[in-house]
């Protein structure tokens, strides 16, 4: 089988659904807030790397190890894919891409092109693959579409801005953008981004707030326990894959939970 | 009572042997003059009187007691110090900061202990070193400060090691003068060391003096004589007698820098 | 300003955790412990990291964490030259094990990097609750210890002649030092504390020889800049942990300014 | 084991830190200046986060940065008791700019944060020949300034006396190690450079009293613990930087165990 | 050529003026004793004479040359040390350490560096220190292995901060003969501060004294009487002419405690 490296589980999970039974996928499972003090990779992940013969990695500065990892162990043979790249983001824009509706379809699309490249032989099998995916990805545009059509406008916040590009598809007026950014760049949030985010929740400002479940903070939980105390549903989302679903599924629970709590209008 | 008993005591550091078959008994009440050359374990001796270091054969009581238990019964001035010279912490503080400290609890000062402080400051002619930092004195002003730490709390037995470095003539024979003093006031137990015998001479109950991994301990007409300072420091020493007066004077030979000089 | 209640609660969390600071700071500069203060803080993620691994509440490992690594410096580095060295070595060992039990995990760490990053305000009046509790404990400790503490500091060879143990004294300062860092770094965050341990006490010990007013003054200047800290992060809205040590900085720089010893520094610079 | 090409170059990358680690570590350790050694390391982040911030890479920023620090630290504290407060409050206000910067950050600080992920399994060739380069510069520079640098750290009176500056031998030997440890952190990563500063140069020192051999079995600790880490890390999977500071660790303990003033220590802690 | 000269020089210590209007013309190839009292000021005379800190009023000149920028032709023992207490480092690196220390590059020993070293060591019968660490060493052996550092690179000027402090009667009087030895063969200039004035008697040239914030230089038969001593350091001092030579013995007087002593 080829292997295939893929530094987030979410792109690993295409790449399987891509590749099928010729491709062997290894998803480096990190996580992405480690403390820069200790992260490190083992020899085997080094390895996995080094025999890759396809690298998949999401770019914009959202994987830096990935990058070294892959500059460690140069092969020509092995082709890399920069999701960033593909849909045109770069380093400074908001990394959470597998979250862009249009991110996935373009990824597995270069994906398919490539492997059918590396592997002649089942370029059938890809193209196939890829046509499920693509179909099987379909409903959650509907859905999307849906939300859009009940919710575009509604004002919603969230602790940090995983679900960016999300909202955005859906026309969600995302609140707190700096109160986020602060979160997510480790930094303080000033007092006013802090009372401003306060105001939302108690004054019902938001309809919703979208938590990032994988990381909280001291601050982020007491906005999570003010936005029950008044009544403002929380919808959880979270960074990566949880393991044991598809990225569809991941993603189509997310849009129900958030649909259920913006009042499950959208159908 | 025994204020110190050593019976066959030897006492080791790394893997040299300092001093063995030390046997000397120090009635409570005695001033006695430590000497010896450099290196000949008088530092080494001490500590081991307070139980810092464990002798490697023989006994060393303290009261009766093994050593280490005396606890704040036990004045002690040390030769070395760590790191004073940067302490921005004034005199007086110093010195309270070692009222009962081995008491746990706040440091806090009953007016008693202040007003000893200020005794013992007196007794040192150290008024002036009270308000003023211990990065600011001279080398002498620190030792007077020390000397009256080591007076802190009424011990009962007084290890002093070289309290005379670094003071002028005026304070060597005032410390002495001092040190008697107190002993009388309180029947306290003394041990001495010292470079300086001159000073020593008048107030010295007996000397235990150590040289050459050995120690013997004596009157100080004994041990006073050209001959035996002649022979413990391997210099030539004269013992004066001038005005009713001990007056210990050493020759202005010239050191034999080929000489092996045996510490051991 | 004090409409807010996160306000509120930040400038009550900022005044326990400035006495407190304030305080067991006064002895960590004293007894060149800096280091060890800010190692401390590094070790506790390490052994929240451990404890989610083998499935314990995050906080039992911190704890234990530090406790454990203020108790091995504290038995390793009982003299000045040792003591370096043994809180960078038990630091490196703690952060290797932190390394290695994240390669273990085969979920995401946020439970334990959660930890690390305490904002001041973002504390909830619960999170006040469990800073007062803290600061009584560790001031208490602090209390116990002090005066066996202050003599072990500054006259190590008297103390040890007394029987103090210089170790045991060592080591239950550092566990109070542990536990401070270990539970007021969450609510707050490491930057503030250790801003609030060493900045204050330094400039107090350079103003003052007493040690009563050196101590208050420390808490003070502490209690002042953290307050104004606050204060000016409201008006400015950059964040209060800038600010803080910001005014910490100004605050030892003016210590250093006015002290003596700095103008005599400079002539001997100037006579090279 | 070395058929793979990160294998040689992790071979290659960590013997060059290696030698400059213990080479430089050896008089960290000499000087007590553990606590800088480690902070310098924080404090590139904050200048990579201020470099972008006004648009210029981030290697500019943390090169400035640490070696700014450096200075500061040489400058504040050339005298023992003052210098581990020196490094205290410098290392707050740059983690305190750190803060501050990022506050400023209207997009998102990745690209500041990637400098620091330095890891000795994904070192290029590249990397190898910019870590050669900077070997090189460091170990000339240490060279030129290391017989006053001793000179001072043994006898800083004398060496006054005789016309050394303090102060200008503290700043250029902490530049030196905000050079190595800024650019090696970047390259195998904090924690790595760190453990191989402190503990193969604690162990040479309590081992040996000869200045030579003592420099010498510092490095020879640092290539071992590095080779025997790195080639560990194979066979057990497990990261090489846990596997580094855990035999950095040993070899401390060993040492410790190995020499005399431990035994004597034991003695007078059985007799408290 | 004169070898230091002191014009008008006034030296404060933070807002404490420790002397003033001092005067004195030392010639190169002079062994001067500085004696004064706790206080009086020699540790900063000297700090003066090297550079290290200022004169608030006059002029300091060492070698015609204003003070700080001789360098490597002065040998300086300083009264007070860092921590040493704790360096692993052996005798004979620590003193290797110091081997043109001022100037930049690797610090290598040549074959003459080294020889000089064991010579130094010899002369301070420090060879068995040379293999031992520094943390390992009694006070005297410190002491006797930083006068040998103090001799290192042919200094012209030597400043020498009480260097007999905590060594034994034998060594005082090696180092003040060993210290006499060298300054006749290098034409050495020497300025000597002691609490102890017997070992000085037979080698100074003259006596630099200070007291009261006051310093004066004299021949020794001029200072050295009963009188002046006595009124120097406020305490009865005897000079006493026994066998040719000249004793200095302190009286036994009690220490007023109440008395204040007065340092500027
Ligand atoms: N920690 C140690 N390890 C090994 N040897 C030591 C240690 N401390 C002292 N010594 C050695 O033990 C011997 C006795 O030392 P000690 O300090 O007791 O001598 P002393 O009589 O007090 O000398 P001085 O008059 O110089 O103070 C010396 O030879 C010394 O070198
Ligand atoms: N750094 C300082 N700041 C302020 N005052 C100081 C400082 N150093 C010394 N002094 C004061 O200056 C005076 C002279 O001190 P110095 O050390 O020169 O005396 P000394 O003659 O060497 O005394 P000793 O015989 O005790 O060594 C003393 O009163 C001392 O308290
Ligand atoms: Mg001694
Ligand atoms: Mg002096
Ligand atoms: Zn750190």
């Amino acid at each position: 089988p080829i292997n295939v490296v893929v530094a987030e589980n979410f792109y690993g999970d295409v790449a399987k659904q891509i590749g099928g039974a010729s491709v062997a996928v290894s998803s480096i499972l990190t996580n992405p807030d480690e403390d820069p003090h200790l992260f490190e990779a083992s020899p085997s992940t080094a390895r996995q790397i080094a025999d890759g013969r396809i690298a998949i990695l999401n770019g914009a500065d959202y994987d830096p190890w990935m990058v070294k990892l892959l500059a460690g162990s140069p092969n020509p043979r092995r082709i890399t894919i920069e999701v960033a790249a593909l849909v045109h983001k770069k380093a400074g824009d908001n990394p959470h891409l597998w979250y862009d509706p249009p991110t996935m379809p373009a990824f597995a699309a270069a994906l398919a092109a490539q492997l059918g490249e590396v592997d002649p032989a089942h370029r059938a099998d890809y193209t196939r693959n890829l046509a499920a995916f693509t179909a099987s990805l379909s409903p959650l545009t509907v859905k999307i579409a849906a939300l859009r059509k009940a919710y575009a406008g509604t004002a919603v916040t969230a602790t940090e801005p995983v679900f960016g590009y999300m909202a955005d598809a859906i026309g969600l007026a995302m609140r707190n953008d700096r109160f986020q950014l602060a979160v997510m760049n480790d930094t303080e949030p000033g007092a006013s981004d802090i009372a401003a985010f306060e105001n939302d929740l108690k004054s019902h400002r938001v309809r919703v707030l979208i938590y990032n479940d994988q990381t909280s903070d001291a601050l982020t939980t007491r906005m999570k326990n003010l936005a029950k105390d008044n009544g403002i549903p929380v919808v959880g989302v979270s960074e990566t894959e949880p393991p044991g679903v598809t990225y569809q599924d991941w993603m189509m629970r997310q849009l129900t939970a958030l649909d259920a709590a913006l009042g499950g209008k959208a159908h | 009572m025994s204020a110190v008993g050593l019976h066959g005591v030897a006492l080791t550091r790394g893997e040299r042997t300092v001093l063995s078959g030390v046997e000397a008994e120090i009635a409570a009440g005695e001033f006695i003059g430590i000497l010896g050359p450099n290196g000949s374990g008088k530092t080494t001796l001490l500590h081991a009187i307070l139980g810092l270091i464990k002798p490697s054969a023989g006994q060393i009581r303290v009261f009766d007691r093994p050593p280490g238990v005396a606890g704040g019964t036990i004045g002690y001035l040390p030769q070395r110090r760590s790191a004073l010279a940067d302490l921005t912490m004034r005199g007086r503080d110093y010195i309270g900061g070692a009222v009962r400290g081995e008491r746990w609890g706040l440091p806090r000062l009953t007016a008693a202990d202040r007003a000893d402080i200020d005794d013992l400051l007196a007794l040192v002619e150290g008024k002036d070193l009270a308000e003023r930092p211990l990065s600011q004195m001279s080398g002498g002003e620190l030792q007077r400060l020390l000397l009256a730490k080591a007076l802190l709390g009424r011990p009962k037995l007084l290890l002093l090691d070289e309290p005379l470095m670094s003071l002028d003539l005026r304070f060597q024979a005032g410390v002495v003068a001092l040190v008697k003093k107190v002993q009388e006031r309180l029947r306290l137990t003394v041990l001495f060391t010292a470079h300086e015998l001159n000073p020593l001479l008048g107030v010295m109950d007996r000397v235990l003096y150590l040289a050459a991994g050995h120690a013997a301990i004596g009157s100080v007409d004994e041990v006073m004589t050209g001959d035996v300072l002649t022979r413990l420091y391997r210099t030539p020493i004269e013992v004066l007698r001038v005005g009713g007066r001990i007056v210990v004077v050493s020759a202005h030979g010239e050191m034999d820098g080929h000489h092996h000089h045996d510490h051991a | 300003m004090l409409d807010y209640e996160f306000m509120r609660a930040a400038f009550l969390a900022g005044t326990i955790v400035a006495v407190v600071a304030g305080a067991v700071g006064y002895f960590l500069v004293l007894r060149n412990l800096a280091f060890a203060g800010h190692a401390l803080s590094h070790v506790g993620f390490a052994g929240a990291t451990g404890a989610v691994l083998i499935g314990v509440a995050p906080l039992w490992g911190l704890v234990v964490f530090t406790a454990g690594a203020g108790v091995a410096m504290g038995i390793l580095g009982d003299r000045v030259r040792g003591r370096d060295v043994a809180v960078g070595i038990i630091l490196s060992l703690a952060l290797g094990l932190g390394v290695l039990f994240l390669h273990f995990y085969t979920s995401y760490a946020t439970q334990a990097t959660a930890l690390l990053f305490g904002n001041v305000l973002g504390v909830s009046m619960d999170g006040v609750w469990s800073l007062l509790g803290l600061a009584v404990v560790s001031l208490a400790a602090l209390a116990v210890i002090s005066r066996p503490l202050l003599f072990a500091t500054i006259d190590p060879e008297l103390a040890e002649a007394r029987g103090v143990s210089l170790r045991l004294v060592s080591v239950l300062f550092l566990l109070v030092v542990a536990l401070a860092v270990a539970e007021a770094t969450q609510v707050v965050g490491i930057l503030l504390v250790f801003a609030l341990m060493v900045g204050p006490a330094a400039a107090a010990q350079r103003l003052s020889g007493r040690f009563r007013v050196a101590l208050a003054l420390s808490v003070l200047f502490a209690l002042a800049q953290t307050w104004l800290g606050i204060a000016l992060a409201y008006e400015t809205d950059w964040p209060p942990s800038f600010w803080i040590t910001f005014l910490s900085f100004v605050t030892y720089a003016a210590s250093v300014a006015a002290t003596h010893s700095w103008r005599q520094h400079r002539v001997a610079l100037a006579a090279d």
